[in-house]
């Protein structure tokens, strides 16, 4: 299993990132901490015995979706103009409340839960054996995700279009 | 597969309505002449059956079977028996004498009529329905078309409001009703939504008091709804004044009846126990009825108004009837629902008459009509008179079964009961003497009486009282043959719960 | 079995045949009316010899008419006595009164339906006359109070007419709730030991023996039973207090007049107390009740008499006083003195009536003021009103004086108090009767259509001759040995102390009226400015009509009135209406929640998820 | 102290709040777009330990399709934001109200 | 030791499948090739398409059920049914789309694109076997829906997408994170294997039920349920008419067949836990969905709202947790399907000429053409549950199927809820019946709509009447997971 230290520090990286990417003022740095947090992530993937996808997550999230992110945000270059109203202060709070609330129920549910064992015989994700399993077992889905891409693709174009003359 | 005569009276205007969805509508004539016939063949076939019904057989008779969706135990399952008989012909009867009072609507003639023999159609399948789901299904389909009928041809004032409120009114008595009946299907050891078969079962394994007492209101209210019982009565006597004629008097006519007609044929039955324990209640609810809409029908001044507050103290003495759990008030309930129903499309059919030429109701503002229109007029008189319990005409017969039933049964309510042919003069008397007698209003010297053509319903309908009210036993004894058993299951069950 | 049905039926058939057939022909309608009474009477006639030859004595005839388990009604005839002589009384009068109608009504537009109607009447009277039980009783009961609704309110274009006919209809209405229920009660009670209820009169009559005899009966209910029934009668032969109807009555045409609310119709109550006499007589306290309410109605009604202008009217108010009598007799059981009194003052009242049609005819007015001097323009009409009027005074030797002497006899034996105030009826009696004689027949006219009244046609004074004739002599028939083969119990011969009193009085009355009316005798100015006052009181007939006014617009058009407003605003404004308020603010609360904030929902989201967990879950 | 699988959970769950909170308390799209992400990884990490825990792969394979699908997701969720930047000049949620009651 | 490359055998089970795909690329092929005429030609080849799908559907009913492609894909009755409703659905809304003006401005090609994706997504979301494909046909699904909602690149049409695609977004999380939880007590993403973990006893791990309440809220969320139903009535009112037409339809039955799936067939075991949840949120939805409808004075809100209350209609079934109730749903998405479909036809129509979705102009519609007045008549009383139409019959079963479970008191709001809803399609029908029109032109009904719009009412009517065929195949489908 993981080693504590790894664990703490990745999982630091990973909440912070996020707690980054979620509080920054300017999308911009958001962005970037979400890929900070995403690089922590991968470290607890890389612990968990998930290389491929760890690998995969680098590739394909901080390197296509990220930048796909900062894209837009160059693109549509707005600042954050957040006006404070009383719905907004009160929508947060109530948000944060509750989110506090949702958090202690999950905390109860996982510390309850107790500790399963972890499997002795721990399958190490390797790119084979993974890609193994997607292209055999899990062909009928990375098909269908394929033709979802497509979708992303197509929407993207029709949304994005000006119009059709 | 052969259907039988029910069958095809309950066939025969939905497939006018089918046919009449082909016809153009500019072709007003051709409209007309298959309404007619489609509520005429009807009523040929009912007269036929009153004749050829046996009821020392008794029973449900010409019953036409069909298994409609066996998993659930629903039949295509229809028949008359005694009860059942008579009030497919007052329906054909009202029916038929509607089509020929709506000769006077010339506007958008197709699609009134489509709507008309929808709503006749679910009545005869009500009345006819020995399936609980088929009875259901026929009872919405007879209340939905009240809308349009109401909202688009009714009578510009009061027509929205007066339509939903039927319409809605009717409606939640009806899913109420329909709760109870599927939860006395749930309970039921067979799963079958046949009446005869549940009633079987229920009668060898009743359900157990307590259920029957909490379900029995269910179909009580459910049903009384339309009955239409105090305090759930206010949207009838809006909905007739606000209704085309034929319409009104198909709605006082038929359709109130269907709520106790319900209550008589699913409810007693099957929730004896229940009944015993509910209907005292009743009677107490029914007197209210008697009385109070009598009361309020005196404080009236449009015509159709009186007659709708009287239709409903009228139909509080067939729930008192219903109440009694005798053969005498079960019979004169009966009895009264058929002739009540013919009064009342009687004094409907006048009312829109002078209405359809004046265009008000207010009956102070019509005055001595009789000189103008003396046979309106006199068909109007008849029917306040019938009423008001006249004897000779049919409601005095009826009523008087009601009250010797309810002497039996609930002294009190007997008291106020005849109390109430009181308050009936009082204010049937009051309509006749101020919008027909006096001096002639200046203004409705243009009145036209009906044509002799137009006169056709009305002698129909009068001729109908006159001989049910003379001869009263003709009808008695069919309706005694369909009463009869409805009794025994009631008696068995006091027996069982009373020591 | 066809004798009687063909007695009853017969006006039904004419009356179908006038509606259905004959409606334009004026002439036709009359002849069939006529007819049809003609045949009845003949039919009675047949039945009354065939009672004096001794063939029968009661006879019953019936049919089913509703038959279930636990009630049977039937529908039957039961001749007696007492129902022929009515028979004879309805069919006799009603024919000469068909036909005094013909004169009467000439120039009528819509005479087929009055003969229509006054056909039917016949048929509902003739119905309470032959019924064996009390439920066809009282639907020809019913039927008559229809029948006199109609005809009350003929001419239906005069307001006070269509008035009057409700008022008439809607008071019997009240009597007849109490009759309904005094059937229903009786029939729970015939019901006991072991017995099916029943409302034929001789099956109760028998049972009601049989108990007797045993010992069985119940006091208290079968007291309530004759109150209730006697209702009834109240409101049928307009007792006090449910008289208000029959003065307003006289609205119909005048023989209507005489023959509903003088010779038959309101006799019905009368002759229905003779029917259910073993009922109402079981009892004594019932029956004081009911000589007090006959003894009260006289003496009222007659002072009511006095002061009233109308002829019609006067008329109307002694037609109270002597049903007061009738119904006194009945109350002192008396019941044989009662029906020879109805007999005798159908003929002489009939007669009364007509006379005063024709002089209305003549005048075209109903006030005795606006008359004078009619015997001399009108002698015929004028020698039969005074026959009437001393027939109705009771002078010996005209009809009245039997009749009413029994009565009085009756009274002095049973109550003494009663024969008091029936003699002081007498006097008022003739003393208003001197009055409206003296004043529209002897004083000099007093305007110019009496100047100019002429007798009237031979077919409305042949009746009048032929009830005259009646009225002198009925005396003499033996009404009351026919009637005793129904009660064998009393005859007496004259009592000439009784009968020479109440003559003394008559004719007190008489002078008395004839010194005021006649000689313009004026007692001292003292004496008349006493009387003023009562005076008025005497001619708002006791503000009854205004209390029940005030009684009916308070209480009962309150009420009314009350719950229309409850049913606007309660029923209809607070439970339906809110109902429907209700929901609907209810749908503007839930739509409200849509802020169409995107953040919002997704708050929602996370609480929804928070709320599921804690509520459903409780982890 | 052996690190177990609830306090893998633990992360997951706090970084699944966290993406929440983005969702709910910014304002901008592409704020919220990233809390989405960020919600999506929480789901992917807890897949991760529970096949980690499970010993079998199918927790890993998932990951890889929710990546595909985050990344589609995103593709149109940018497209519209870019579109509605274009039309009204905001990518501001709060500027989007038409939509109500 | 598998060499690489294997292929699985029994795709046949996936025929419907395999032509929708090949339906999806001669779509993209086509648009990307006819410039001109395009919205014609790909709309025949879209339903014929469609039409061939369908038969090929039918054709696998009565078929014995298989899992194949290693229980990745089931071919059961259940699935079948679905696909049915879902074809008939998507065929329908290729119709619309073809009358929508505004939509073939924009371009038809990629929308019906969009429309066969969507449905492809449906038909694996309802034979899904594994979780993870469970997850990537729901995504499937959505993302489609994303785009079709925001396709006018107007600005309610981006706002209704937004709001749908930042909602669904929040969903699909937590049914991710469900789904971790799910897979992760019970070991296996494989849906049968699971049921045998569950049904062995593990119903006490509060793991499970975290996941299953995960699950739980975002079905609620597909099938726009309180607390999770605040999205509808935005985005019915923002998105194109066939966009709501399908979702109203399609992705409702989607949502229910994964209700099925995963709360019947998978949790039953869990009932206990979930049950009354799930009737407490069914008599929620149905009140606030009728409730909300009544002020509304927008056709295609009212139908936003309206769909909320059909959706709680639909969880009774769900809460029932029975045969019957499942019996009920299979046959209440049916009738749904045709009485919804009918009414954004009218709409469709509507809007195609006068260019308007308000209700008040639907006044004096049954003069302007009575054939469309008729039809609404008809889908309204249908939609409220009004015999003998279809929606009865649906209702009739759901609201016997509380009752059977002993929910009476849900059973009671299911009831009052008829009435209530009577009311606000009362309304519609007395605006169009009643009221006099502003502007007394007739209404043109294209052919093809008027031809769908027979075959609804045909559908309505009969199921309404003849309800035993369709009865029978809801048990058989039912039967499947019990």
């Amino acid at each position: 299993m993981i080693h504590p230290a790894l664990f703490y520090s990745f999982s630091a990286l990973t909440l912070l990132g996020a707690l980054g990417a979620v509080a920054a003022r300017h999308p911009m740095r958001a962005v970037l901490s979400l890929t900070v947090s995403l690089f922590g992530l991968s470290g607890l993937f890389v612990g968990l015995g998930a290389h491929f996808v760890a690998v995969i997550q680098i590739l394909l999230y901080a390197g296509a979706i990220l930048i796909l992110f900062l894209f837009v945000v160059m693109l549509v270059e707005s600042p954050e103009t957040e006006r404070m109203n009383i719905r907004n202060i009160w929508v947060k709070l109530l948000g944060i409340g509750f989110g506090a609330v949702l958090l202690r129920i999950l905390w109860r549910v996982i510390g309850a839960g107790g500790e399963p064992p972890i499997a002795p015989h721990a399958v190490e994700g390797t790119v084979e054996a993974v890609g193994r399993e997607l292209l055999t077992t899990y062909a009928l889905p990375f098909e269908a995700a394929s033709i979802l891409l497509l979708v992303g693709i197509v929407g993207a174009i029709v949304l994005a279009k000006r119009k059709v003359t | 597969m052969m259907l039988g005569p029910v069958s095809w009276i309950l066939l025969a205007p939905l497939i006018g309505a089918a046919l009449l969805v082909c016809v153009p509508s500019e072709q007003v004539r051709w409209v007309r002449r298959i309404a007619a016939t489609a509520t005429g063949i009807p009523l040929l076939l009912a007269l036929s059956l009153i004749f050829r019904y046996d009821p020392v057989a008794a029973g449900y008779q010409w019953v036409d079977r069909i298994p409609w969706i066996p998993s659930f135990g629903i039949d295509y399952h229809v028949g008359v028996d005694g009860i059942s008989v008579v009030l497919v012909l007052l329906h054909a009867f009202c029916a038929f004498t509607g089509v020929l009072v709506s000769y006077r609507i010339s506007q958008r003639v197709k699609e009134y009529a489509i709507f008309y023999l929808l709503l006749i159609g679910g009545g005869f399948g009500v009345f006819t329905s020995m399936d609980l789901f088929f009875f259901y299904l026929f009872y919405e389909m007879a209340v939905i078309p009240m809308f349009p009928l109401i909202g688009i041809w009714g009578s510009k004032k009061d027509r929205d409001y007066a339509t939903m409120k039927l319409t809605l009114y009717l409606t939640a008595g009806a899913v109420m009703a329909l709760i109870g009946l599927l939860t006395l299907y749930t309970l039921s050891p067979v799963k079958t939504f046949d009446l005869i078969a549940l009633r079987e079962a229920f009668l060898r394994q009743p359900l157990p008091p307590a259920t029957q007492w909490f379900l029995f209101p269910f179909l009580l209210f459910g049903f009384g709804v339309i009955a239409p019982m105090w305090p759930f009565h206010s949207w009838s006597p809006l909905g007739h004044a606000a209704a085309p004629s034929a319409v009104s008097m198909l709605h006082a006519g038929v359709l109130m009846k269907l709520g106790s007609y319900a209550i008589l044929r699913i409810a007693l039955p099957l929730m004896p126990a229940g009944a015993v324990d509910w209907l005292p209640w009743v009677a107490g609810l029914a007197c209210m009825n008697i009385l109070y809409g009598g009361f309020v029908a005196m404080a009236q001044k449009d015509a159709k108004f009186v007659i709708g507050y009287s239709s409903s103290s009228h139909m509080g003495y067939v729930l008192l009837g219903i109440a009694c759990l005798s053969a005498i008030g079960l019979n004169g309930a009966v009895l009264l629902m058929f002739a009540h129903g013919i009064m009342t499309a009687l004094a409907f059919a006048a009312v829109g008459h002078v209405y359809d030429q004046t265009h008000t109701r207010i009956l102070s503002d019509w005055g001595g009509l009789i000189r103008q229109v003396p046979f309106i007029g006199v068909a109007f008189a008849a029917a306040a008179l019938a009423s008001a319990g006249l004897p000779g005409f049919a409601n005095f017969a009826a009523e008087l079964l009601v009250f010797f039933g309810a002497w039996e049964s609930y002294r009190w309510a007997a008291v106020a009961a005849v109390f109430g042919i009181v308050t009936t003069a009082f204010y049937m008397l009051r309509a006749v003497r101020t919008g027909f007698y006096g001096p002639l209003n200046p203004k409705w010297t243009g009145l036209k009486d009906a044509t002799p053509f137009e006169k056709i319903p009305y002698l129909i309908l009068i001729t109908v009282l006159l001989v049910v009210g003379c001869w009263p036993q003709s009808l008695l004894t069919l309706i005694q043959s369909g009463t009869g058993p409805i009794l025994e299951i009631i008696q068995q069950a006091s027996v069982g719960v009373l020591p | 079995m066809v004798t009687p049905a063909l007695l009853l039926f017969a006006p039904l058939a004419a009356c179908a045949a006038i509606v259905g057939i004959t409606r334009r022909s004026r002439p036709l309608s009359a002849g069939l009316a006529i007819g049809g009474m003609a045949v009845s009477l003949l039919c009675t006639v047949r039945l009354f010899l065939e009672f004096l030859n001794g063939h029968a004595h009661e006879l019953q005839y019936s049919i089913p008419w509703i038959t279930l388990p636990g009630l049977t009604l039937e529908f039957g005839f039961l001749i007696n006595e007492a129902a022929l002589l009515m028979s004879g009384v309805v069919t006799g009068v009603g024919l000469l009164i068909f036909i005094y109608s013909v004169g009467y009504m000439a120039e009528e537009e819509h005479r087929s339906r009055y003969f229509a109607y006054l056909s039917g009447f016949a048929f509902s009277m003739l119905g309470i006359v032959l019924a064996n039980n009390l439920v066809t009783l009282f639907i020809f009961w019913e039927l008559v109070g229809a029948c006199s609704y109609l005809l009350i309110g003929y001419w239906y274009q005069k307001p006070s007419a269509a008035a009057a006919g409700k008022k008439a209809f809607l008071v019997n209405r009240i009597a007849d709730f109490g009759f309904l229920l005094g059937i229903l009660l009786l029939w729970s009670y015939s019901a006991g030991h072991g017995e099916a209820g029943t409302v034929n009169l001789l099956a109760l009559q028998e049972r009601l023996a049989h108990w007797a005899a045993a010992g069985q009966l119940d006091p208290t209910i079968l007291g309530w039973i004759g109150v209730l029934l006697f209702c009834g009668v109240v409101g049928k032969s307009a007792q006090f207090p449910l008289h208000v109807w029959l003065p307003d009555a006289m609205e119909g045409p005048t023989p209507v007049s005489a023959l509903i609310h003088a010779a038959t119709m309101v006799a019905a109550g009368v002759y229905l107390l003779a029917r259910i006499f073993f009922i109402v007589s079981a009892v004594p306290s019932t029956m004081e009740l009911i000589a007090a309410i006959g003894g009260f109605t006289a003496i009222f009604a007659a002072s009511l008499a006095l002061v009233e202008p109308d002829i019609k009217r006067i008329l109307a108010f002694s037609t109270l006083s002597q049903l007061g009598y009738m119904v006194m007799a009945m109350g002192l059981g008396a019941p044989v003195a009662a029906m020879f009194h109805l007999t005798t003052h159908a003929f002489f009242k009939a007669l009364l009536f007509l006379g005063a049609g024709s002089v209305i005819h003549a005048v075209h007015g109903n006030d005795i003021w606006k008359m004078g001097g009619l015997l001399k323009k009108m002698p015929l009409t004028g020698w039969t009103f005074a026959v009437g009027t001393l027939a109705l005074c009771g002078i010996f030797p005209f009809s009245g004086f039997f009749s009413k002497d029994e009565i009085l006899l009756a009274a002095m034996e049973h109550n003494r108090f009663l024969w008091v105030i029936g003699t002081i009826t007498a006097g008022m009696t003739a003393f208003y009767m001197g009055r409206l004689f003296f004043v529209a027949f002897l004083r000099p006219a007093a305007s110019d259509s009496a100047q100019h009244a002429h007798e009237s046609p031979a077919v409305m004074t042949g009746p009048l001759v032929v009830l005259a004739l009646l009225s002198a002599a009925a005396g003499f028939f033996g009404i009351p040995a026919f009637l005793q083969g129904a009660h064998h119990a009393e005859h007496h011969g004259i009592n000439w102390g009784v009968a020479g009193l109440s003559t003394a009085v008559a004719f007190a009355g008489l002078g008395l009226a004839g010194l005021i009316y006649l000689k313009g005798w004026r007692p001292a100015a003292g004496l008349l400015k006493k009387l003023e006052s009562p005076g008025r009181w005497l001619s708002r007939k006791f503000f009854v009509d205004e209390i029940y006014g005030w009684i009916n617009w308070n209480l009962q058009q309150g009420l009314a009135r009350f719950l229309a407003l409850f049913e606007r605003w309660v029923i209809i404004g607070f439970m339906v209406n809110g109902t429907a308020k209700l929901t609907q603010l209810a749908g503007r609360a839930v739509r409200r929640l849509q802020t169409g904030q995107l953040q919002s929902y997704a708050l929602s989201i996370l609480v929804g998820l928070t709320l599921i967990l804690l509520w459903g879950w409780r982890p | 102290m052996e690190i177990g699988l609830n306090h893998l959970l633990g992360v997951s769950a706090l970084l699944l709040i966290i993406g929440l909170m983005g969702v709910i308390c910014r304002r901008n799209i592409i704020m919220i777009l990233l809390g989405l992400e960020i919600m999506l990884a929480a789901g992917n990490l807890a897949f991760v330990a529970f096949a980690r825990a499970n010993g079998n792969l199918a927790g890993q394979i998932m990951v890889f399709f929710v990546m595909i699908v985050a990344a589609a997701e995103v593709t149109v969720g940018l497209a519209i934001a870019v579109v509605l930047a274009r039309k009204i000049r905001s990518v501001n949620a709060d500027e989007m109200r038409q939509l109500k009651w | 030791m598998n060499p690489g490359f294997v292929i699985p055998t029994g795709w046949s089970a996936l025929l419907p499948e395999l032509a929708l795909t090949g339906l999806i690329g001669l779509i993209l092929i086509g648009d990307v090739l006819l410039k001109e005429e395009a919205g014609k030609i790909l709309s025949g080849i879209a339903v014929a398409g469609l039409a061939a799908v369908g038969f090929l559907v039918a054709a696998q009913w009565d078929q014995p059920a298989r899992t194949v492609l290693a229980g990745m894909f089931r071919m059961d009755m259940l699935a079948v049914f679905f696909k049915g409703i879902f074809t008939i659905a998507a065929l329908t809304t290729v119709l619309i789309a073809r009358q929508t003006p505004a939509l073939i401005r924009r371009g038809l090609g990629e929308f019906y694109l969009l429309i066969l994706t969507a449905t492809l997504g449906m038909f694996l979301t309802a034979s899904a076997g594994n979780l993870l494909m469970l997850f990537v046909a729901l995504e499937m699904i959505t993302i489609s829906f994303y785009v079709m909602v925001s396709y006018h690149q107007e600005e309610r049409s981006l706002e209704a997408g937004l709001k749908y695609l930042v909602l669904g977004s929040i969903a699909s999380g937590l049914f991710l994170y469900g789904l971790a939880f799910l897979f992760g007590t019970t070991g296996t993403a494989d849906l049968t294997e699971m049921a045998a973990v569950i049904q062995g006893g593990l119903t006490e791990s509060p793991m499970l039920v975290l996941g299953l309440f995960l699950v739980l809220s975002s079905i609620l969320f597909k099938s726009a349920c309180v607390p999770f139903q605040l999205w509808a009535p935005d985005v019915y009112q923002g998105a194109p008419t066939p966009a709501v037409a399908f979702l109203s339809v399609g992705s409702k039955a989607a949502g229910f067949v994964v209700a099925l799936r995963l709360l019947i067939e998978l949790l039953l075991p869990l009932g206990g836990v979930w049950i009354p949840v799930v009737v407490f949120l069914s008599g929620a939805t149905i009140l606030a969905g009728n409730l909300g409808a009544i002020p509304q004075s927008n056709i295609k809100r009212l139908f936003g709202y309206s769909t909320i209350g059909h959706g709680g209609y639909l969880l009774i079934g769900i809460a029932a947790g029975s045969f019957l109730g499942t019996q009920a749903i299979l046959f209440y998405l049916a009738a749904y399907a045709f009485t919804n479909l009918a009414a954004f036809l009218v709409i469709t129509a509507f809007s195609k000429t006068t260019g308007s979705d308000e209700i008040r102009d639907y006044a004096g519609l049954s003069r302007r053409s009575p054939f469309l007045a008729a039809m609404f008549f008809l889908a309204l009383l249908s939609l409220a549950g009004v015999p003998p139409l279809a929606g009865f019959f649906g209702k009739f079963l759901l609201i016997l199927s509380a009752v059977d479970a002993g929910h009476g008191v849900l059973a009671g709001i299911g009831a009052i809820a008829v009435v209530i809803s009577l009311y606000y399609y009362l309304m519609i029908v007395k605006t169009m019946y009643a009221d006099e029109p502003a502007d007394p032109s007739p209404v043109p009904v294209p052919t093809t709509l008027r031809i769908m719009l027979w075959i609804c009412a045909a559908g309505m009517l009969g199921l309404g009447l003849i309800q035993k065929p369709l009865v029978n195949w809801a048990a058989a489908a039912a039967q499947t997971l019990f």
